[in-house]
């Protein structure tokens, strides 16, 4: 495990607390989606994020608004980051046409066309190659924007990760590749799927710079992107971010984690994101404990109203089943 | 009784102990206890190189265990799901169906590929597709679908015996079914259609995930009067035609169920193979339930109505009459 | 006059000059001239921005097609044929035909993939298969299948007109296929079916390579006083139903020939139609003329033994009168 | 283009002459079947390996007979060596019964069950895990045998390089990768399909060591294979060579050739692996002109009476056309 090498926090108050916020806002959501699952409101397959957090809080507001971004099937938090509306999120987990994909897609399909959020995909490795034609396509058109795509290290064994490193290398595009290597794949560690666990290196092999961050902390996970993200942007064409992190839960909700023991998903839980960071912020005399409340009841109820718009939500009409499946006459 | 994921797990055992030379290799089968349980405990029993978990490569894996099976193993493969399958496609038809032909018989493939298959369970589009009628359209594969306890228990074994590919489909909603697997000992037959359920008025056929759906219309339908015969097509290549014929000969009429889009699903081939066989016996056109043409919707009101079911049979049915 | 192949050509640089989110990327389109020279000069007349040599890595560069579309281009992306296809099938299914619905509607993937189908070179089992039936499996795709010059010259712009995927199947015996393009501004029709010879006793339904073949059986048939009626499909998904079941209506009698391999062919989808929608005006069994099952094989008379012929399309055609 | 830096032939006579006819038989059996190509006796695609013969004779005479191969559609060279007669193989070329696979395979789909010849594969990268499969029986049945397995650079791009790759190195299995770096792909220039054009660096990112090796000089390919094969019979894992080489001819007959140009060819052909070899030979004093030209006659006439087999050859019954496509009825 990874040592912790907290540094000061260089932010000032209103944005630190709008680290704190993010990463608060995607644990009380996934906590209550977990609570929603055990009740039957959401189904299919959920992939909480738990433990995670700092990663997309940090990496993603490091990104402008012409960004754009590509994820997994665990991508909750992406998508609050990015700026979805957590009740319109919710009635997506809750099959409600008033979700974002109109009750479509559930928790591994979240879209957002207003947010660049290209999904959601829940093949592993699905995502990699369409970050490098969404990357291809800015280059085509000379805009200045930046593709993250997000992926799991479970995906760097798969060859479509090998065949969308060189094409963005050989063709430098603007992707900013952010591996979420939280140690397993379902139940595989690492070391049981890769020959070179050493993530970085793979990436270089594409002679793609490539750096390894603590993924437990928001500041190291920001600090990294931003300056990657600068490099991408400046069209010196494609980096590799490797944020080391943990998951806290299970991998989805059928999994008995019979592959970890639980005294090393506690040791993990003493880094973890939320905490460590608040108490750097109440240190650097940033936070103190009332306004810590404060958020903490601000997030219950945004929390609580996104779970009431999805559950007020309506039934996307039968009728309408074979909508979306191709462009209705005269529509784009 | 057990239940269809014990049956297939038992079968496993079977095959492990039975022939050093078999191994399961795939995602997950080993620490994890596989993704829908069917080979949890197995690497205790047999250990880590013959419950051999995988990194995710589904192309290399599947490529390796025809490999394997050129250099004399008989290698059950698992790719959790038929959804990843086509990351594999390639070396499952481009070399494990061709290789015996290619090489004028001189090599061939004696794999076991597996995988969990269709919808229902809200997993959404890219987790909910039924492709069987895909690999029951390549010469060189023999594919199988276990739609009962019995046939998850009993045609592994005679499958590893195949000398050539053998691909079998789980669907997913079956894993929990209860039944008897009863006693088979030298494996079942894996050439034939079985008639479940005999009846005199219409022909019901169906495979994997619809044969439960099939089984229930018809049940309902006999409370109507309507004696609906149902034949569970556990090979979905090469088909029994000869079992489907006689049973559409006698009855005159026929619906196929089937969790495939409807354009081009396997019941199409069926269909067509009866009005083929059968033409001058049909009292009215062939039925086909099949899934709407539609990537399968998370929401649960959606994916139902999306597929097949005991509903849409039943007025299949009717519509045959 | 033209070639098929020239056609071809002229179609992308219409493309390539109309409008300049269109680019051509695949495996040597650019400066090997394209592996059927399809493409060779574009790049001269484009530049490698525009025409675009990818590596050889089917599955990213289909990705990558996706994800340009999305990001606001009209990308060409060549597979260099059906049989490495397999290799990119899973961004093609799981992610090129479900993007639109998934999200609910938010995004679609205006993109054409091309690539050479179909057999006759002798190029054996790897290099041989016909898979447009299972293309027009997937909903969420638009599959063409450009039978004559005219087609290959003026389906490509409508195809990259449409906001969400097409692919476009072209079959290795056509390119040097002579003819005349004509002309068709906007494009052609891609939505239709079309009879390209009437006639009254039967109906013999093609596409792609077996329509030239269909056509020379209906002339031999026509010495003998035979008139088929031969309708190519163009359009394999969505179907073009009506005018199939208006000529067989009218004939009465319907022949289906397809390169695909008999069990599963997009043949069975047409014939399953028929006989849903044509029943009772039917007055024989729908008749399949596909390839045997088997892999086709590379001596000369193995693969034409193979094929669907001339000779065997006759046969048919007596067999169903 | 690398440099030549021969050294002197470490070998005794008669194997020195064994490598000479090796080469010599693999660049008059493929001259000739550009031959019968013109005049319509072979058909389909017809990749030539003339100028490449030095590693296919270099590596497989390393090999033992208990050893498996794997190649790809551009291995007559391979096959020969390998020890399949000319006349099966140029039968096979003529879609006869008499030929290695009855007819069924040609070119491109060279088999031999007797030398452990796995093949003749046309799916660029398709014979990659084929190979790791091999090796991986070969492990789990303790049996102390090499799976070489040959592809061109073109298919290092491919994501089924990377997965097999590591599937090799993870599970330490014993085989040889043999890359065959002609510079191109069809038309692509390896610059233009690699962001990282040292493939051994490529292969080390696997944690497998490799060495690149003048694909010129058989001497050099022989002995690189020899320790390699070395290595990986003590069940220490893969390996993999990269052999430098060029191809005198087109891709294909298909080929116009745009992408490269004449002057480059002949630069390369000066140092053809036959005619240097040759000169060393006869420079160490191991071979004079009449024994040479008594070996080119021999060679000749041995693809004389190749191709006289397979002129006599018969077509397989057009009812036979479905067998072999699984199992006959009682049948292994
Ligand atoms: C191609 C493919 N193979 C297998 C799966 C099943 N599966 C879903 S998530 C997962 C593990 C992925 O691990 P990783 O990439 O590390 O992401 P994490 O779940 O840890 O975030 C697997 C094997 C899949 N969805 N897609
Ligand atoms: C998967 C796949 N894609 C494309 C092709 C077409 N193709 C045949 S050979 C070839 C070039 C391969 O180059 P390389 O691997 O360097 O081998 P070389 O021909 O140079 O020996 C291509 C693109 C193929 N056969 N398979
Ligand atoms: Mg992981
Ligand atoms: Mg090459």
């Amino acid at each position: 495990m990874a040592r912790a090498h907290f540094g000061p926090v260089p932010y000032a108050k209103p944005f630190a607390l709008e680290l704190v916020r993010h990463m608060l806002r995607i644990r009380r959501f996934e906590e209550r989606c977990a609570e929603l699952y055990g009740t039957g409101h959401i189904r299919g397959f959920l992939h909480l994020y738990i433990g995670e957090e700092a990663v997309a809080t940090g990496a993603l507001t490091a990104l402008g608004p012409e960004d754009a971004l590509v994820g997994t099937y665990r991508e909750h938090g992406h998508a609050l980051v990015r700026g979805i509306a957590p009740g319109v999120l919710m009635a997506e987990m809750f099959g409600q046409r008033e979700g974002c994909c109109r009750g479509r897609g559930g928790s591994m399909h979240i879209f957002d066309a207003r947010t660049r959020f290209y999904g959601g995909n829940a093949i592993v490795g699905g995502g990699l190659p369409l970050g490098v034609g969404l990357a291809l396509a800015d280059r085509m058109r000379s805009l200045a924007r930046v593709t993250a795509c997000f992926f799991g290290e479970g995906a760097v064994a798969e060859g479509v990760f090998h065949e969308s490193l060189n094409l963005a290398a050989l063709w430098r595009l603007p992707v900013l590749f952010c591996c979420e290597n939280n140690l397993y794949a379902m139940g595989t560690a690492l070391a049981r799927s890769e020959s070179e666990t050493d993530l970085c290196a793979k990436a270089r092999s594409f002679r793609i710079p490539a750096e390894r961050v603590d993924g437990m902390d928001v500041v190291a996970v920001h600090e990294a992107t931003k300056a990657a993200v600068a490099e991408v942007r400046a069209g010196r064409g494609p980096r590799f971010l490797e944020f080391q992190t943990y998951r806290f839960r299970a991998h989805s909700m059928f999994d008995p984690e019979l592959y970890r023991a639980k005294a090393e998903v506690e040791e993990w839980k003493e880094r973890g994101p939320i905490h460590t960071f608040t108490a750097r912020l109440k240190d650097q005399g940033l936070l103190c404990e009332d306004e810590f409340l404060t958020l903490e009841r601000e997030v219950q109820h945004e929390i609580d109203a996104a779970v009431a718009f999805a559950r007020a939500g309506t039934n996307e009409p039968v009728e309408e089943l074979t909508r979306d499946v191709r462009a209705a006459e005269g529509q784009a | 009784m057990s239940t269809y994921r014990e049956a297939l797990r038992e079968a496993h055992r079977e095959a492990l102990a039975r022939d050093e030379r078999v191994f399961l290799m795939g995602e997950d089968v080993g620490r994890y206890g596989g993704t829908y349980a069917v080979s949890r405990g197995l690497l205790e029993e047999f250990g880590p190189e013959r419950v051999r978990d995988t990194p995710l490569s589904e192309l290399a894996f599947v490529g390796a265990g025809i490999g394997a099976a050129l250099g004399g193993m008989r290698p059950i493969v698992e790719i959790m799901t038929v959804n990843f399958s086509l990351l594999a496609l390639d070396q499952i038809v481009n070399t494990a169906a061709l290789l015996r032909h290619m090489s004028g018989g001189q090599f061939h493939v004696p794999l076991v590929i597996r995988m969990a298959t269709g919808a229902g369970r809200q997993l959404a589009a890219q987790h909910s597709h039924s492709l069987e009628g895909w690999y029951a359209h390549v010469p060189g594969l023999k594919v199988l679908a276990p739609a009962t306890v019995a046939d998850a228990r009993w045609m592994l074994w005679p499958a590893l015996c195949e000398p050539d590919p053998v691909i079998l489909f789980e669907h997913v909603l079956l894993y929990n079914l209860e039944g008897d697997p009863g006693s088979a000992e030298g494996g079942s037959d894996i050439t034939h259609a079985c008639v479940r359920r005999t009846g005199e008025r219409v022909t019901l056929i169906a495979y994997g995930g619809t044969l439960g759906k099939s089984l229930q219309a018809a049940e309902q339908l006999a409370q109507e009067g309507v004696e609906c015969e149902v034949i569970d097509l556990r090979v979905l290549r090469p088909l029994d035609e000869e079992t489907l014929l006689a049973s559409v000969k006698k009855t005159r009429h026929a619906v196929v169920v089937d969790e495939g889009w409807r354009s081009g699903a396997l019941a199409a081939e069926v269909a067509a193979r009866i009005a083929e066989g059968a033409f001058y016996e049909l009292d009215s056109p062939v039925q086909r339930v099949c899934t709407a043409e539609v990537p399968i919707p998370y929401a649960k009101h959606l994916e139902e109505a999306a597929l097949p079911q005991v509903s849409s049979i039943v007025a299949a049915v009717r519509a045959a009459l």
